[in-house]
């Protein structure tokens, strides 16, 4: 991981860091921490705790993001304090829906001027947010009548980190249960990282290929990094930590309390290793789950 | 995530509920009366798209009750859920595990919600004008507000898409239900018409609040107040809103939470009271 | 399939029938022809065989495609009668490139206006296809100019036909291997209709719930026709039929020798099981495929 | 599929079949000799987007000696194939099973290859003049051809996408290599420029043929003669050419397959001579 920071993630650079809720990549966030990245734009349709701590932890100046909370669990106390009262800095906020966002990444990943999409119609943002506009159809609407649609411009990081579930040594990349629009940002980034669970053998991923989401010619670097996803969830490898997220809003309301904690879990920790040993074997137990297999398929051999 | 009934501050406490499970015991709370009244209004809806909290309790209830057909599609691309425990978030892997589909945002979004696949999209808000706008976004200026809050999430393209919208507000007062949005994050069919854009639905439909409910039959019409709760006043609902209520020539008194659906609510769908603080 | 067919496949309706070399719906194209459907628009990337056929039963007026042609294993006799000398009937033709025709279906899906791709710039498609338009993007270009963008419009047929390995009772549709572009079609079209190798019980698809494609909200009806994509594919049940598809170049290129193919293979059989059957099992053998299953994955169960 | 040198009339025997496959007996055969030298010019390629038969042998070639990274893109969505069978289409079930990752159409054509994530593509035509321009669509007029060939299939996005193209043509004549085409389905970015469209790559480099290859550096170059096959005269080249082809200064001569080649080709590439006629 240390590597991986340090090779693809620069001073000023655009990250996008995706993951809906599932498979959030904090042990990426907290390495940008610790390596002290300063003015980042990042990218991110649910901005929660992950980028909280990075706002904390100094590295960020722009934020570009759909959902700006901690999940359904309160509030990110320094996001607020940032945009609320430029405490300590201003924060320049890029305000979008969650499907503008997505149409950003689709652009992105297909290269294209703009995205089109039914939303912002009436909306405030477009008064707020430049970046909306609208384009006329040069096919006549549904009664013959001149169409308006509004569009997005797309996204294309400089990185785009991900975590998944598990790889295989050339980067092929596969995810199950949620898999949000982790693809799309990659495809739409000039570099991209995939932080894993584990690295599996060619033939796990090969017995498969309609899980692999994303190819390997799309990845620049493998990371392995067992529970790298916590809070959040890795699903069929841990459960979600929903004690830490509701605690995070008490945390994150105390600008002390909140440099405490990152002095403890993430200046305090060489390493994810470091903060996975820490947290203890009966910490990681309550978030064990059981098992739930997916049936096989036939994909064939030829006889 | 769609922000829904449970404002985020409020629900900093969800799952730390201590009272009594069994049915028929203790009074009803908010959250049950709105879940039942919500259920209600779900009768003949097949799709519904929901966040966490009171949706998810309505949809199930109305599921076991007024609607047998109806499907939920989370947020976060679940269809189909059948859940081992009651989810504490739209993405809770217990959705997840056991679920007929799993959908990728681009194909949610774009294929399912854009498509017009959806009948009832449930949304909350912390303000909401008397044309169903609402906003989720700041208090007092965007530049520079006095509250941040969290924004649209897909609260937008919920909007604008889905048939129609209920909206959940479990606080019914002057500053939630305002003449003036401080910002409108997300237009109800009306403003987009202004600008000349056409939404597939009619916006919001119902208000269900913790003193009634206010209705909306389509594009061109204010909400009005179309039914009390046992006890409370059309004045005392007409003094909570922050603009001038159109109230309905009849207003019903909404018909409390029946034993059967208490009893459905409270062992059947959150036994475990996760939301029904 | 009788009914479906009956229920959703109106004479003049516009069907898309999907499905790129895999899992072709040749099955549900045979019933089209023995019900005797009159005038439809077929929306098809690839108008192979199961169009040919078709358009010699007499069932098309007009074809929407991006690649007219027996795969890799010759000419597709009855269309090239049909657009080089209007024999027996003209037929009307919208060329598109294979993106224009994905892009057409995310649009239709998307209930967009218009999708835009970077194509047909310099072609002499728009010349003949007064659909390819352009829309100037509301940004600048990447030296700060004006920047043009070719779009297609959306399809929106009136029912689309897909073949799938497998459905549960309630409609929710797995496809593994080559996925194409089905989901799109589904969703774009009023109706859809999901022909599958078997129906399966609930348990298998919620087993693997990514897995689903199409869910049960797309779907309109669920045929359980096994064989019924022969002679292309269906990945993990039976393998392609090469030596129809050669043969299909031979038996096309004559008019009467067409005729009486269709006689014998299509009018002479009262349903697919039957033409299944008139193969013979020693023909299925042949194309039989041996065992190659995916590793399981766990979805996790909570404890 | 993208039109491939395979012509739709001259495949239909492709798997047919007789001649020995023992390397280095026998004369060398046209489909060899293309094979070998669009093989060597992929030498330090990494993504190539292919059809099946002449694009799949060079390919597969190049993996074995130039170009050990090079990993091969289908236009049927399978990336990092693992064949255990030489596959007959582009689509065959033996490139699915034990592949690294089969992606929807969508993402192939969106973010794969509009994306500009491919360094070659392969193409081939009908007609082709001397920008690099092709036409797959018809002889004669589109309105009423006198044949009516497969179409663009994906190869108009291959072109606009693809850093450079290569184009395998089997037949060298003025028919094909000709002043004028009678249909441009697929512009190379001379012809989109005119438009005002500016695509990613520099459209055709390399026409490979029974007579030699032309190559062309980039936008604003008209293809040239670069190098013959041993015994071919230029002014066969040019009297096989529809247009007045410009020659390079220094034409080479190919280097003929080398057997190191042609048995890693007849031996471990295409055993069955699938494609080998």
């Amino acid at each position: 991981m240390k590597e991986a920071i340090a090779s693809f993630v620069e001073d000023g650079a655009t990250v996008s860091i995706e993951g809906f809720t599932h498979l959030v990549p904090t042990a990426a966030g907290h390495e940008i921490i610790r390596q002290g990245r300063r003015d980042l734009t990042v990218v991110r349709m649910t901005a929660d705790i992950v980028v909280d701590q990075m706002l904390a932890g100094g590295c960020v100046s722009r934020l570009v993001s759909s959902f700006v909370g901690n999940s359904s669990a309160g509030s990110l106390g320094e996001l607020r304090r940032r945009i609320e009262n430029a405490d300590p800095a201003p924060l320049a906020f890029e305000e979008y829906s969650h499907y503008g966002m997505i149409c950003r990444y689709l652009a992105g990943a297909q290269r294209l001027p703009f995205h089109p999409l039914r939303s912002y119609g009436g909306s405030d943002l477009p008064s707020v947010n430049d970046a909306l506009r609208k384009v006329t159809s040069p096919y006549p609407g549904p009664d013959g009548e001149e169409e308006q649609i509004y569009v997005v411009p797309p996204v294309n990081p400089d990185v785009t980190i991900i975590h998944a579930q598990r790889a295989d040594r050339l980067g092929n990349t596969q995810i199950w249960g949620l898999t949000g629009i982790q693809a799309e940002a990659v495809y739409a980034a000039k570099k991209a990282v995939v932080v894993v669970e584990e690295l599996v053998d060619d033939d796990v991923v090969r017995s498969d290929p309609n899980r692999t989401l994303v190819p390997a010619h799309a990845v620049d670097a493998v990371v392995v990094c067992p529970r790298g996803a916590h809070p959040s969830f890795a699903q069929g490898y841990y459960d979600r930590d929903n004690a830490f997220y509701r605690a995070w809003s008490h945390i994150s309301k105390d600008p002390e309390r909140l440099r405490q904690w990152l002095a403890e879990w993430v200046y305090g920790t060489a390493d994810h290793a470091e903060y996975v040993a820490k947290q203890g074997e009966e910490f990681w137990a309550g978030l064990a789950v059981g098992e739930a297999l997916s049936a096989p398929v036939n994909y064939g051999r030829r006889l | 995530m769609t922000t829904t009934s449970e404002s985020s501050e409020s629900s900093e406490s969800s799952g730390s509920s201590g009272s009594s499970g069994s049915s028929g015991s203790g009074a009803i709370t908010s959250s049950e009366l709105l879940s039942v009244v919500a259920s209600r209004e779900l009768a003949a809806r097949r799709t519904v798209f929901a966040g966490i909290g009171l949706p998810t309790l309505a949809t199930e209830l109305a599921h076991l009750t007024v609607a047998p057909r109806i499907e939920v599609v989370y947020e976060s691309g679940v269809c189909g859920a059948h859940p081992s425990h009651l989810p504490e978030t739209i993405a809770d892997a217990v959705l997840i595990t056991g679920a007929e589909a799993v959908l990728s945002m681009p194909t949610l979004f774009g294929s399912v919600l854009q498509g017009g696949h959806i009948d009832v999209g449930f949304l909350g808000a912390a303000q909401i004008d008397r044309w169903g706008n609402l906003n989720t976004s700041v208090i007092g200026d965007w530049e520079r507000p006095s509250v941040r809050l969290p924004g649209s999430g897909g609260g937008i393209e919920v909007m604008a898409n889905s048939r129609e919208v209920f909206v959940v507000m479990r606080r019914h007062n002057p500053r939630s239900f305002t003449e003036a949005l401080d910002f409108c994050t997300t237009p109800g069919p009306d403003r987009a018409l202004e600008e000349g854009i056409r939404p597939l639905g009619v916006g919001v439909t119902r208000v269900i609040t913790e003193l009634g409910v206010l209705s909306r039959g389509g594009i061109g019409e204010e909400l009005r107040l179309t039914a009390v709760h046992p006890g409370v006043t059309v004045d005392r609902v007409r003094a909570a809103t922050g603009w001038d209520l159109k109230v309905a020539d009849d207003v019903a008194t909404v018909e409390p939470p029946t034993a059967a659906e208490l009893r459905l609510l409270r062992e059947d769908v959150d036994p475990g009271r996760v939301y029904l603080r």
